[in-house]
């Protein structure tokens, strides 16, 4: 297999370039997604390779982006709608949920909906308080829909060639501050990655850390910090919230006994709360510190970088969090 | 658009009959408990789903919100199978597991009933985009009430059509209420056709039609005034149609009706569209009084064999609890 | 105290009565609130009382009766808009959470939103998977703003009069199936309940319970049946999910070392797993057994009766986590 | 409604000009990463802003979305405090916490900008309400652009202000392009004003005005357009009104500007609004020519001195942060 480093932007472009060539019935809709090339340039040059029919800009409404590419899943195009940020998405929240996650069930198995959202996520880029969400939990409430969070660029390509694969709709969740970074990812034009599968992204005795996207980077640069301390964590990076594996989180605790969950979200009903409730519930016998979460502050964010930056989380918090469950 | 011929007419009068027979022994049976959650009459409403629906050609498509039983049966979903539904049963069109305001079949290109105002026009858009996609000759067919028009959903979805030429026809019911709200008291626009002029016209004069408003009393003037609506669809793109009709029920069952008047409800009563309809076919076919009849009472044994089969139906099962939340 | 058994019903209708006249800044909007006199007839004869611009009926328009009693709340009204479900919230979701919870802390405290959203969740009455959620943890996940969640007669009253009186957004939360329960209130104009305060509901000590609204009545029962076994369970009734008060869940652990949380919604991402994750972490040292989650199962909920059941949780759920919590 | 006399006419050239200044003042701070997030330069649309502000009255209230510099200042914000809100400073009109999207002053009712494209206008439905509520003379001045006027809060929005007979007045400005997306590729109408038919007329002629399609480029023709527009609001009820305008720069920093010609750029540059007015200003006062251009000066000053102390001001603290997210 010729692994080549691409970016994500570049293995997000693959992924939807490939899967479009692939089969004629796969085709883009959303805000900017045409002419401008995409806001983050992920469909840049599409408009020219495919065509207006396959590239389709939309105007500014993310109830009938959402809503329309159910209605034509439903119909048998397997549409990959752009919600230009998950923010945006909280006005589909009632065409995602109720419709594109339910209609399936609701008439016992009639329609099938493979239907991908695209949506960019996270903080850190000054654009305050209704613009710096990192809400993926909320979508993973629900049964119906799958959630997908890579956080590499192999990841993003093979589980969105999957995601487009797919027969359920799945929110697929993009890191907007991470399209730039690079890792070898397979050209294969048939990799994808299975769905709902998380995955061991470095090994360690001492503590679990469970995390995703951005949270991937704090955890990796705070795992090197404490290397140079003796502290050897191990990071699963989750990939999906739903389905939800927590296998893996599982035999490493078993090993480490102790864990530590790192997300970018809010303090409270978040991702981490869900995965200290399973860890107590079927680790019980193995735990031997309580579990830690780390987590952006129980505020809106605000503009200013100073004032954002604290209110993030940051590989330093992970270290004292790991220490923390160390007994430190 | 040929003129309908006797047996055709029959027949609509026939789909007037049981459509009005089997929704008041729904009332009946929800009386009794049998039938839960909320039950939407479509009493008085009748020539407007079977004028409606009796314009579509095989290959077009239907959809429709909560209030769907009228063009379920219009649309010729098996009678056995829609009481089932009613009942919860596992024969119902949806398992059991949808209930009055999620009838559906697939096959017949009915694509259910909706219970959020508003949330099946965006799957309407959808539908309609996969037939341009696909570039074949199929038109989808809307139906709202009038509330319906005043979401937001409403805005976002006409106006995708009109943008993207999509071939649907918006067909409000306008049965002069949305729950005890009268349109003046909801609506800017009262004569709810010109809600169009926000999507109308475009370069070239692309975008929505302003379609008539339709006498909804009047199961001819239905059938003739979509058929139009369904060739313009077809040919120049969508257009939104009004049907002045009135629910002569109440909103769903147990409705206090302080919103209008006893007298207000006996006039549209006597001026309903069964009674309007067989006095036109008897003044228009001498001697077809029997044949009338006995149509009634084939329809009343029709009902009451819909009952006994969905009470003789199994409930689902537990299996059919889990089943159908994804495609495995 | 003069204190009068009356329904939750009746407690909604007197606090809001009770606030309405005793400020004129108080009104109410949303759709049927004042001809049909409230969906669940909370408002009934409201219009007669106050006036039509003070009961305010709306279009059927969720995102501008949230975001229009926002920018009435910011100009110093005193709004209680009503969304009829909080199904029909998830269109509200952004004028909820990017404004009315956002405004004040994005603009540094120049705006003041004294806004109280009521709205009422819960499944139960085959009304499908639309319909029938209880998604309040979603909402709960945020800063900015309050989640009322009551379950007795008394706690709506008091807390829905002092949701009125504060300054800040409250998003509050009435069961539909559990407006008939019936609980003595005071009848003093100034009752109110403290927001924030979570409620020890039954005193025992094997193992605490922590629940809300139709969970309360799910735990009582159990603790009925399960007080004939001899176990004393201890039940605290949160009422509010922000501010998340556990103090005397904290406490009730301190001595039952066992807890089984009980709620409505679904079973992953819900309230319990932040009890769970909190408990877990300030509790370890007390921790005797695995914490339990009891909830609905992971599906949408389906129309029949039966099947509706099945789904959902149940007295005998909870008597069932309890026991094996304590091992048996 | 009188005509502006020349120390009027000369103070909105001020305004045009100190607009222009600041904005590309900001560009230079942007490049200089001393103010992040978005940035939306307000170049091209100043004598909208100017013109149409000019025409409130102190008690009347102003509302925008996210392109909100050229309002702020028109309406009279301290020129230092919105500069320190760009660079993120505790003096900043928004304390630093909303940043270029989120400028407000509550005292001067302007009730800031907003970044959700549309959730401002329920909000100015609501100060709306509030005026009428309470027997006000007070009209909201909404500005939005065209692209909003595709998304649902647009719909409900303006309906609602149509059956409730709000004092407001919806200014689009239609500067051809939403992003990338011109209007004709996003709506129906191409000419927005006609979307008002869908809100008007109700009983007696209530609803919604059909406004007229002003030059934005002409400061003058924005006066006197916006102050009949706020008459009609005062007296009668609420109107949409269009602003034909360009953008001169990108939607915000970084757009590769694809989906339009330089020539087309060129042409409205030519044409733009501040040379002009100064042209008219010119041709209408003899010797006029130095006034100006101290203007120039000073503006240039006033906006080199607002950098300066932007640049001095001290950062937000960690205290700022947790602020303001409730009322204590
Ligand atoms: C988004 C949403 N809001 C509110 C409701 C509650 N509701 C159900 S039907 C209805 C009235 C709809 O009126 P209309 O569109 O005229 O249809 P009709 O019932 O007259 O057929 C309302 C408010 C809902 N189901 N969905
Ligand atoms: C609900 C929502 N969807 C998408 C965006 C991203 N977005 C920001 S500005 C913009 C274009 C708006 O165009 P227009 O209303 O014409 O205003 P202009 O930028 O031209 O002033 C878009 C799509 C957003 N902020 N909010
Ligand atoms: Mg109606
Ligand atoms: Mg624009």
């Amino acid at each position: 297999m010729a692994d080549t480093p691409i970016t994500i932007r570049e293995a997000l472009s693959a992924a939807l370039r490939e899967e479009m060539r692939r089969d004629e019935r796969v085709f883009i809709m959303g805000e900017e997604v045409g002419v401008w090339g995409g806001t983050y340039a992920v469909t840049r040059g599409f408009l020219d390779e495919f065509g207006e029919k396959r590239v389709r800009d939309t105007p500014i409404a993310e109830m009938v982006i959402a809503g329309a590419a159910t209605g034509a899943a439903m119909a048998g195009l397997r549409p990959v709608a752009e919600i230009m940020t998950i923010n945006f998405a909280f006005l589909a929240l009632d065409a995602i949920i109720n419709h594109a996650a339910k209609v399936r069930y609701m008439f016992n198995g009639q329609f099938t909906v493979p239907l991908v959202v695209r949506t960019t996520t996270g903080g850190g880029k000054q654009l305050g308080a209704t613009h710096s969400h990192a809400p993926e939990v909320i979508f993973a409430h629900f049964p119906g829909l799958y959630v997908a969070v890579p956080g590499t660029a192999y990841d993003a390509k093979g589980m969105l060639k999957a995601a487009i694969r797919d027969d359920n709709p799945v929110l697929f969740v993009e890191h907007s501050t991470m399209l730039q970074r690079r890792s070898p990812v397979p050209d294969d034009l048939d990799f994808t990655l299975p769905i709902g599968k998380s995955d061991v992204k470095r090994q360690g005795d001492d503590v679990t850390i469970v995390t995703y996207q951005k949270g991937l980077e704090w955890s990796m640069a705070a795992a090197e910090q404490l290397a140079k301390e003796g502290i050897e964590v191990e990071i699963i990076d989750l990939r999906w919230l739903r389905p939800l594996d927590l296998e893996p989180v599982f035999e490493s605790f078993k090993k480490t006994n102790r864990c530590v969950i790192v997300e970018e979200s809010l303090p409270h009903f978040n991702v981490g709360a869900e995965i200290s409730a399973q860890l107590q519930e079927h680790m019980f016998d193995y735990m031997d510190a309580p579990i830690k979460r780390v987590s952006a502050m129980d505020i809106p964010l605000p503009y200013s970088r100073e004032l954002e930056l604290m209110a993030l989380p940051s590989a330093d918090k992970v270290v004292a969090a790991v220490k923390e469950v160390l007994g430190g | 658009m040929a003129a309908p011929n006797k047996e055709t007419l029959l027949d609509w009068y026939r789909q007037m009959v049981l459509i009005r027979r089997f929704e008041e022994r729904c009332a009946e049976l929800y009386q009794q408990g049998l039938i839960g959650g909320f039950l939407h009459l479509y009493i008085g409403q009748e020539a407007t789903g079977v004028g409606a629906v009796a314009a579509l050609r095989e290959q077009d498509h239907v959809i429709t919100a909560y209030r769907d039983h009228g063009i379920a049966l219009a649309r010729g979903l098996d009678v056995n199978a829609l009481m089932a539904e009613m009942l919860g049963k596992a024969t119902g069109v949806s398992g059991g597991k949808g209930g009055s305001m999620h009838l559906a079949n697939r096959d017949l290109r009915f694509w259910g009933g909706y219970g959020i105002v508003g949330g099946h026009l965006p799957l309407a858009a959808g539908i309609a985009l996969k037939a341009k996609y696909n570039e074949e000759d199929e038109v989808v067919l809307c139906l709202m009430g009038d509330g319906a028009t005043n979401i937001g959903y409403f805005h976002e979805s006409l106006n995708l059509s009109a943008v993207w030429e999509l071939p649907v026809v918006w067909l409000v019911e306008n049965n002069q209420y949305g729950m005890g709200t009268s349109v003046a008291r909801a609506s800017g626009a009262t004569e709810i056709v010109q809600k169009a002029m926000a999507y109308c016209c475009g370069p070239d004069g692309r975008g929505m039609a302003v379609g008539p408003r339709l006498d909804g009393m009047d199961v001819i003037a239905m059938y003739d005034g979509i058929s139009e609506a369904i060739e313009h669809a077809r040919t120049k793109g969508p257009i939104l149609v009004e049907s002045l009709t009135y629910r002569l029920e109440g909103h769903s069952m147990g409705d206090p009706q302080r919103y209008r008047t006893k007298e207000e409800v006996e006039e549209f009563s006597a001026a309903g569209p069964i009674g309007r309809f067989r006095n036109h076919l008897i003044e228009k076919y001498k001697n077809i009084g029997s044949r009338l009849d006995s149509i009634d009472q084939e329809v009343l044994d029709e009902v009451e064999a819909a009952v006994e089969f969905a009470q003789n139906s199994p409930d689902p099962t537990f299996e059919d609890l889990t089943s159908h939340v994804y495609v495995d």
